[in-house]
Formats: structure tokens, sequence, C-alpha cells
């Protein structure tokens, strides 16, 4: 392996995702947990976008603490297509050299680090939920979750430069702290005919198609339940929630919920801010799906039921009752709030 | 139509399990699978196999026991297996892990064809990080598709496939031309369950070994010394608490108290 | 021409199964194991003590090679109640020395070791296919179906290697629908625990050595039964097994009667600490001799558990299992010289059956199960009065040794009647030693 | 450790499509007095419902040892399909 002049390399780097305008708010989780780690090794945060239209992007990051904002505007960044924005970003970092590149672990941000680490020829850590400096050699520890949550890595990237990761949504606090940036424009030279991609249709999910992982609020529903029909109330909570909805694999047995709405151990493994298990009796099976979400709510006529002995908040109830009266109450207090 | 499918041996990580006592994962026991994305991959290439006619490859980079899974690939309907086996290759990342196959898909070409469609599972069950199928479309500058769903259509006069893949608002439907690389979710399929004949000529199969002597592969990309990554330390996360019952006499207060529990949260989320 | 897919079909990769296919695979034979589970062993199960002489025979000093966990130098024979142990003990370091008496064993490892070496000799395993009925043609037996598309498969002969639920021979109707009172439900825990606290505890010398307990008695609330503790190498197996029958009569739940035993005064001390890694049920032919179904018919042969062939006095399963997929291979191996597969051509198999060690030993018991049944006080009154008995004999209580024996001697009188005492003495007499 | 986290240890295939266990006849599972095969099973496969009408059978943590099938003649009872059900470490 060829060793790098890692001394060259300065300054930590987010990229920020957006979305219809908008960046995403992972990305200012990373400003500010970045903001922590730049303290620490006497640099800058900076960012970078690339779309159609990302110049407006910057008053967004400054607000959060990004000294500077690189950009690349271009049609053939409209929307998101793996090739192009490999090669963007990576002349990008290439040119400015950083030292850290933090990207949020979304499909997006999956899809794309792995390229771009590849193409620089440097060490990517996917999808940590831990970040940290060794104070001895100012080598970024990365800390992420393998064999489904059961054990915990912290992975370091001594000899090659940028160090990258990609971290999960929703792990760091989006902490506002305005500063005065520097707008840096850049142009890429694409070949084009190296993008031999096209989107041709875009449907919202459905019934069926659905990636739970995408969810910062995920409210499951159980047997106790006890109707297809009661799923509505799950289906309701999780809309005002902005969440959405998901089932134990006993519920999926009953044909109540499709199995890709699966939680557990032979469905999905999710780890939201937000699960609330709703008549759901916690078997570890269940468990191994859900046990790393951050907030558990469960709701189970049980009071003996395991899912209350990881639950964070526990209300022994019927469903049935509980539910269109939390709806209520939550559907209000959003509104009031907004 | 040569279809190549990477696949990769994996601990059932179902079965692994804490012991929170001693801070360790119990894999005493715990058998090796094909990870199962990977396994939808591999049906996947063979049913596009079945509609187009053509030959499907399969590789995999592991201990001489990884075998077994290319057995099992064989039983699926798959044409060849290559172990991609070599000590030096021990302790490899994710950047070293992609050469490697990338390097060993090259010696499959050589051997069998261009190869139209790159396939492998979405990310391993073991590792999940969901990176070696990206590292490989790079290395091979194609396109690369991953969290496919489903294969709409294939063209092959010209050459053009269209995949739908899950994207983080539903899904969407892409067009993109052969050679290209895709990763694929679950619900791409459901695996069939194999023909007895497919069973036995997989047992008496031969499985072809790669290693930096019958290839190209240079040992100074591999293994744990050279790749950038490394292991600082390795824990079990700390047992979940039982939390708080409430209880606060009628289902409002007790409601009412719950919502101020998670408030702020649901205000850091943007929710309110 | 009549298809012919392979010389031999062996249905389960079990220890009979895989013994038959390493003998015909020997011998040339062209021989298909077909196996339900994901790997040869991952249905198996055993109690946990495997007797080398059979398999030594196969593979002359398999244990160098084989995954095998302690060789046994000391076995237990207690007798509780609830409170109390009373045993016999017997350690001897005859059995330090190879080529060893008996192994504590893992089904799941040693079946997978043993499956790698038929392979080598030849013979192909297919796993993940479940054989679903036998193909007759002709009122012969000339192959078998199984679950797989395309997956029917024919043969010369079938050898129907599949268990203790074996559906092949009762399919074919050499046995009867299986009777609770004829097979035990044994269930078993893996616990692990450090090497040095095993050696510590049984008093053993290294991490090869070990020891194993049975234990019957009173605690077992009248049931027909026996619990077991094998030392393995870095765990203990613990089990116990009964009889169905008093399963449904005592409304019994297996799982709680297992942990019965692990909370018994004499045995929680001998597991403590440990972490359980599995937990495992599977069925015992407790039947013996008698239960023995026809062994053979047009182009069929049937082993090992399939033919109950277990010695529950001695706790030998899986050794005779080998011997019987050895004799059946024999069969078959006498019997392609004439090419003749038809019943009478396989009959020798039973006289084969008849003239081994495994079915004289089972002969000898073959009224155990009969008088166990009629004299179940064998397993509770007998070894209640003896233990309350050594529990007075060596109480210091004031009451002189020879009162004691006065005393117990009319007790046992009242209870049993000297009589009625000479009777059983004459019935284990007739019934076991002849 | 309770029976739930020792099925837990235990590895299974779950044919999601299909249940390898069944009752011939439910109608005799509502008046069975004995109701044996809610104890006899090692892995407690077996349950009533609360008011003890249906019996529902949680097939995917049978062990397959085949002892409901001896205990009561109104099960149906097959091996599951191939590669399916437990897998043990040990066995």
């Amino acid at each position: 392996m060829i060793k790098q002049d890692i001394g060259e390399y300065k300054h930590i780097w987010i990229f920020v995702e957006h979305k219809d305008g908008k960046a995403k708010s992972v990305s200012f989780e990373l400003i500010s947990k970045a903001r922590e780690l730049a303290e620490v090794l006497g640099c800058e945060v900076h960012t970078f976008a690339l779309g159609k239209k990302v110049k407006h992007l910057a008053d967004e990051v400054f607000r959060y603490g990004a000294n500077k904002f690189y950009f690349i505007e271009d049609n053939l960044l409209s929307e998101y297509k793996t090739e192009p924005f490999r090669d963007a970003a990576s002349y990008l970092i290439d040119k400015y050299k950083p030292e850290i590149v933090l990207i949020g672990a979304t499909t997006l941000g999956r899809d794309l680090a792995g390229t771009i680490a590849t193409k620089l020829n440097t060490g990517l850590t996917a999808d940590t939920t831990g970040l940290d400096i060794d104070k001895k050699t100012n080598n970024l520890l990365m800390t992420r979750p393998t064999f489904g949550g059961n054990l915990m890595a912290t992975i370091f990237c001594p000899d090659n430069r940028p160090q990258m990761s990609t971290s999960r949504p929703g792990v760091y606090k989006a902490v506002e702290f305005s500063v005065e940036g520097e707008v840096v424009e850049e142009s890429f030279k694409f070949n084009k005919s190296n993008y031999l991609k096209t989107v041709i249709d875009k449907t919202l999910e459905s019934e069926e198609a659905v990636n739970l992982n995408f969810y910062d609020v995920i409210v499951a529903g159980g047997l106790g339940m006890e109707t297809k029909e009661n799923f509505k109330y799950v289906k309701e909570l999780s809309s005002i929630l902005g969440g959405t909805w998901a089932a134990s694999r006993k519920a999926v047995q009953m044909g109540w919920a499709p199995q890709t709405r699966q939680v557990g151990q032979t469905g999905q493994t999710v780890h939201p801010k937000i699960y609330i298990a709703c008549g759901i009796s916690g078997a570890i099976q269940h468990q191994v799906g859900m046990k790393s979400s951050e907030i558990i709510i469960a709701i189970n006529k049980d009071e003996e039921a395991p899912i209350f002995e990881i639950a964070t908040y526990g209300i022994v109830g019927e469903t049935g009752k509980i539910l269109p009266a939390m709806i209520d109450l939550f559907r209000e207090k959003i509104k009031k709030e907004r | 139509m040569h279809l190549l499918v990477f696949i990769k041996q994996v601990p059932d990580a179902s079965q692994v399990r804490v012991n929170y006592n001693t801070g360790t994962l119990i894999r005493e026991g715990v058998p090796a699978i094909i990870n199962p994305f990977d396994k939808h991959a591999i049906e996947e290439a063979v049913r596009i196999k079945e509609k187009f006619s053509g030959t499907v490859s399969v590789i995999t980079m592991g201990p001489p026991m990884a075998e077994s899974s290319l057995k099992e690939a064989l039983s699926m309907g798959v044409d060849n297996a290559y172990l991609l086996s070599d000590r030096v290759f021990a302790g490899s990342d994710t950047l070293a892990t992609s050469y490697a196959l990338w390097a060993g898909a090259k010696k499959i070409i050589e051997e069998k064809g261009d190869v139209d469609i790159f396939l492998s599972g979405k990310q391993a069950i073991d590792g999940d990080t969901a990176q070696t199928g990206p590292g490989i479309a790079t290395r091979f500058d194609i396109p690369l598709v991953t969290y496919a769903i489903a294969i709409k259509d294939i063209d092959l006069k010209k050459r053009t496939i269209e995949i739908v893949r899950l994207i983080e608002s539903g899904a969407e439907t892409i067009e993109t031309t052969f050679p290209c690389f895709i990763t694929v979710e679950e619900e791409i399929n459901k695996i069939r369950y194999a023909p007895l004949p497919y069973l036995i000529r997989a047992a008496r199969a031969t499985i072809k070994i790669l290693n930096t002597k019958n290839t190209k592969i240079d040992s100074s990309k591999c293994g744990l010394k050279n790749s950038p990554t490394k292991v600082k330390k390795a824990f079990t996360p700390q047992k979940r608490e039982r939390g708080e019952m409430i209880n606060k006499g009628s289902m409002q207060d007790t409601l009412n108290f719950l919502y101020e529990n998670i408030e702020s949260t649901l205000k850091d989320m943007g929710k309110i | 021409m009549k298809r012919k897919d392979f010389d031999v079909i062996i249905v389960g990769a079990g220890p009979s199964g895989l013994a038959a296919g390493f003998v015909l695979a020997k011998a040339g034979v062209n021989t298909i194991i077909i196996e339900r589970g994901k790997f040869p062993g991952s249905k198996n199960v055993m109690g946990g003590i495997f007797y080398t002489k059979a398999m030594d025979d196969l593979i002359p000093e398999f244990y160098k090679e084989a995954p095998v966990e302690r060789h046994i130098i000391e076995q237990n024979l207690w007798f509780m109640d609830d409170v109390s142990h009373l045993g016999v003990s017997f350690k001897s370091q005859k059995y330090n020395s190879e080529p060893f008496n008996s192994f504590s064993v893992f089904r799941a490892k040693f079946d997978r070791w043993f499956a790698k070496k038929v392979e080598q000799m030849g013979a192909l395993i297919i796993n993940e296919t479940v054989v679903t009925q036998p193909i007759v043609e002709g009122g012969k037996v000339v192959g078998v179906k199984t679950d797989r598309p395309d997956g029917d498969l024919y043969a010369d002969v079938v050898i129907g290697a599949d268990g203790v639920n074996s559906f092949l021979a009762k399919q074919l109707g050499l046995r009867n629908k299986i009777k609770p009172n004829i097979v035990a439900l044994a269930v078993k825990e893996v616990i692990g625990l450090d090497k040095e606290k095993i050696n510590d505890r049984f008093q053993l010398r290294s991490d090869k050595e070990g020891a194993a307990y049975e234990m019957t008695g009173p605690f077992l609330d009248g049931m027909e039964g026996m619990a077991w503790l094998y030392t393995n190498s870095s765990s203990i197996s613990i089990g116990v097994g009964v009889v169905i029958q008093d399963l449904i009569e005592h409304k019994t739940n297996p799982n709680d009667l297992l942990e019965k035993i692990k909370a018994h005064p004499s045995v929680a001390p001998l597991i403590e600490g440990g972490q359980t890694k599995e937990y495992l049920a599977h069925m015992i032919p407790e039947g013996g001799y008698y239960a023995t179904p026809k062994l053979f018919t047009d182009g069929f042969l049937t082993t090992g558990d399939a033919i109950m062939f277990v010695n529950n006095v001695n706790r030998e399963g899986s050794n005779l299992a080998i011997e019987s997929g050895k004799l059946a291979a024999k069969t078959y191996l006498e019997a392609k010289q004439t090419g003749d597969f038809s019943s009478k051509s396989l009959s020798r198999y039973q006289d084969k059956i008849r003239k081994s060690f495994a079915c004289k030993d089972l002969s000898m018991y073959k009224n155990m199960p009969k008088l166990l049944e009629e004299k179940r006080y064998f397993l509770t009154k007998y070894p209640q009065f003896f233990i309350d008995f050594v529990y007075d004999w060596f109480s210091v209580d004031g009451v002189s040794k020879p009162d004691k024996i006065k005393k117990a001697k009319k007790e046992f009188g009242d209870k049993f009647g000297y009589v009625n005492f000479a009777k059983d003495l004459y019935a284990i007499w007739r019934y076991m030693i002849r | 450790m309770n029976l739930e986290d020792k099925l837990y240890l235990l590895g299974y295939n779950i044919n999601e499509e299909e249940s390898h266990l069944g009752v011939k006849n439910p109608d005799e599972c509502k008046i069975c007095e004995k109701r044996q095969c809610t104890y006899v099973c090692p892995a407690k496969v077996y349950e009533y419902d609360t008011k003890g009408e249906f019996l529902s059978i949680n097939y995917d943590a049978c062990v397959e040892c085949g002892t409901c099938r001896i205990a009561c003649d109104n099960i149906s009872w097959k091996y599951p399909k191939g590669g399916f059900g437990v897998s043990y470490k040990f066995g």
C-alpha cells in the first residue's frame, strides 16, 4: 500500500444531502458533531453539496456552524445518480483534501460513500453510531454496530486520508450556532458518455413496498391489536408522528400486515428514535429487530409481557382504548405546537 | 448472457447470541450460511438466465470452508462457482475485499467471457456495511444500482435493463445499460425450492479455486496489513434497562405524562 | 429398461445411515444418502455418551481425528429422592487408555465429521431433502419420493435409516403405530462451564477425562425414566427421559421436569454458574427387543432407531445404530453378488442382527419394559426405602445400630412383605439375569 | 431460564408458507378433556385460547421430536420441508 502524505489533509467535511431544495436534518446533526471534533483537532467544519440548484443551502448550513460551503451545480446532478455524484464529490475531496469526510448513512449516502472511498482509495467505515478523536494520534475513532447490533466495533483509519464514515441519522443532536461562512462555487467537467443511467419513473411507497429503516418513528402492532380493522389506529398514529407502521410476526401471520412490514428476527431490523409497540408481547425474536430503538413505548394489556423489560415507557391497557385517545392527544398537541 | 454473482459466507447472525456477563458473542456452533441478501441475488440471476438463456457464475472470497456456500449456490441453478481463497486475503476491509473480488472477477471474465450483469445482496448480515458492491462497481466503472426490488425489463438487443429500486420516499425505476452492478433487497424474489437433480449435480461439482498464484491479484493490496481501516476494539453493547411504567390514574393523565416525556425528542426530530 | 439412479439409497444421515453409507461406498457401491436437515447431525440428538467399539471397527482410531469431547473414566448410578441421592460409583484408570471405552460426544458435530468421511469414501450426501414415501413397484421397493421437484430416485435397495419417527417402515407396513408406552421423550440441556471448573467439580485430572451420572428413583414421581449428566469438554449435558405414557398420565411437562432435576440439591452444585447453550428434545425407543419391527422387505432394509435398536438399560444407542447400519450394508453386498434383492435374499439381515452382540444385549433385557411397567415401585418405593435406611444408618441419634437394623427389617416387612420381595428378586433374576 | 429463552437459543429456519403440524379434526380438540398436547410438548407448541376452545399451534417453535403425534392421534404431523425447522448446534 502506498502511504499518503497525510499531513496535507485538513478540516472536516460534511456532505449536505438535500431533497426538494431542503437539506436533510442528518446534515445538520453531522455539522454539530463535527464542530465538537473540530475543536479537538483545531480545524474547521466545511460542507459540500451537489445538485442542480443548491447554492441556497449555504444559509442553512451556516446556521449550524459550518465555516465553508462548497457546491457544484449542474443539470446532470438534478436527480441523484451514483456516478455523476461520485465523480463530482471525488473531484472536490481530491482537490481540497479534507482530513475527515462524513456522510449521512441514508440510502443515498450509503450508495454514494462506498464509490467515493474506492475512487479515492481510502478507508470507509459504514453506518457509524459514534465518532471520537483519539487524542494521542488525532485519528478519528468510528464506532459501529455489527452482527445486527449484537457487537460494536471501533474502527480507525491510520494511514489513509480522508477518513470517511457514513453516520446514522438521529444519533447526534443538531444545535444551531450561527457562523459567517464562506461560499465557494466549484465546477466539474462531466464526461456525459460515462453516465448511462436514467430515472424513468418514481413511485411513492405502498402498503407492501417500504423500507422501515428510513423512518425515525415506527408504530408497530401485534396480536394484541385483536383485529385487522384495529390496525387503522397503528397507521393513523404513525402518520401523525410522521413515521411509518409495522407489525409483529404473529400479526403478519394473521394477515393483518404484509411480510415486508414485519419487524424481528425473520423480518426487518430497525432502529428508529421512537418505536411504539402496540399489543406486542415482545418475544425475544421480536426484540432482536427493534431493541436498539432509542425510545421504546410499549402498550400491552398483560403487565407481565416481556416487552416491558426493554421499554423506556410502558402503559398497561387495551390497545383498542389507549390508541384512539393517544391519536387524539398527539394530533391536538402537534397541531398546537405547529 | 453472462451473470456474475458475488456472495459472502457469513455466520447465521440470527443465531449469534450475546453473553452479557463476558461481553462477548456466543458463536460456537453457529452455522455458516450464504448471506441471505446474496441468496436472493443468486435466485435473481438464475431467474434471468432461465428467461433469457445464458450462464450464471458465482464467486466468493473466504476460507476453504466457504466451498459449502458455493455448492449451495450451484444447487440453486448456478453454472460455475469460484472460490477466491488465499492467506493473503485474511483480514481485508471493504476496500481490500472489493479489490480482490474485482480482480477475481476479471479472471472469470477471462475464462468465461464478458459479464453483462453483476449482482450481489445489498449488504452482508455480519458486517452490515453495504460497501463491497459499490466498491466493485466503481473499480469496473460501470453503473451501480443499489437496493433493487424488481427487474422490470431487459432488452437484449439494446442491452438495457429496467430496475426498480427502493429510495427513501418509495421506489424509482431506473434504466441502465449492460454491464451494470445491481445489489438486491430480499423483496426482489422468493427463493424457490431447488429440484433434486440440481442438488445432486452440486454435490458432485468441483469448485475452482482462485488465489494469488493463478490470478493477477496484487497481494500488496490485500489483507489486514493493506487495509486502510483497522479494528481498534470490539465490545458488546450494554443490555437495555427496564424503563418506567406509567400509570397516572386516568388514561388522559397517563398519556399526557407520556407526551411530556417525549416532547423534547419530537421537537429535536422536527415533528413539532 | 428399469430406471436406476443409484445402487443404494440411504434415507437419513444419522449414525446408522452413515455407517451403512461408509461400508457401501468403501466397497465401491454407488450410494446416495438423503438427509432432511441442513447438514448431517443438525436434527440429531442423543444423551451424550458414545461407545467406541462399533465405530472403531469402522474407522480405527477415529477419536484421534473426530470431534469427541471427553472419554469417560467414571460411571455413577444414583437413586434420588427429592433431597438425597444414594449412589454407586465406578472409576477406573483402565478406562484411561486407548481405544477408550466411551466418549461424550455432540451429535451435530460428530455426525457432520462422520459424513465428511463417508463422502471421502465416495458416497453422495444430499441435505435439506425430505423423503416422503417409498416407491413400490410390483410389491418391491424400487426407490423413494422426495419433497423436491423432480425428486424421485430409483435404486436396487433402499435403506431406511430414518430414525425413531420412521415413516418408511410404517408406510411399508413393517411396523404398527408407535404406542406411547414404548417410546420415551428425552429433553436435554447443554450447559457451558469452564474446563477447569469441570475438572475440579468432577475430580478429573485433565480436559480429556470425563464422568457420567445416571439418575433414577422416586424424584421422578413414579414415572419410568432416567436422568443423566455427562461432562463434555467445556460444557455439561444434563437431561431426562420419561416414557411418554407416563408424561401423559402425570400431566408433566418435560421441561419442568428437567428444571426440577437441575434444581436438585445433589445436581445444582455440579452445574452452578453454567450458562445454557442449547435445549434439545428427541424421542428414544424404549420398547426394546419386542418392539423391533420387521427389518426388511423386498428391496428394503431398515436400521438404527427406526428398528428401535436401543439398549435402554446400558444407555446404548448410537453404537447399536452403527452396528445395524454395517450389517445392512453387508447384507446388500452379499445380495449384490447374486443380484437378488428380494425379501428372501435380504432376510440374511435378520440373521446378522440376531447374532450381533447388540441383539443379544437387547434380548437379555427383553422383558425389562414390561417388568418396569408392572412393577413401577422398583423405581420408587424400593429406592426410597434404601435411601431412608442409609440416612437412618449414618445418623447418630442415640439409637443403636442393631436397633436400626431391627427397625428397618420390620418396616421392610410391613411395606413390601418378604414373600413379595422374594418374588421380585426372582422376577429380576428371571427377566434380566436368567 | 424460561422455556421461551431456551427455545431462542435454537436455530430455526421457519417455513413461512406452511405449517408441518396440524389437527385432523378441530372439533375433537374443542371437546378434548385430557389436552395432553398442551403439556407433553417440550416446546409448548400447543396452546388453547383464553376461552379454551381453539387450539393454536405455534409450529415455528417445534423441535420435531414427534411426542405430540405419539401422545394424540388427532394430531397430523410430518417433517418440515427439507432444510426447514430446527437445527441443533450441539445435538
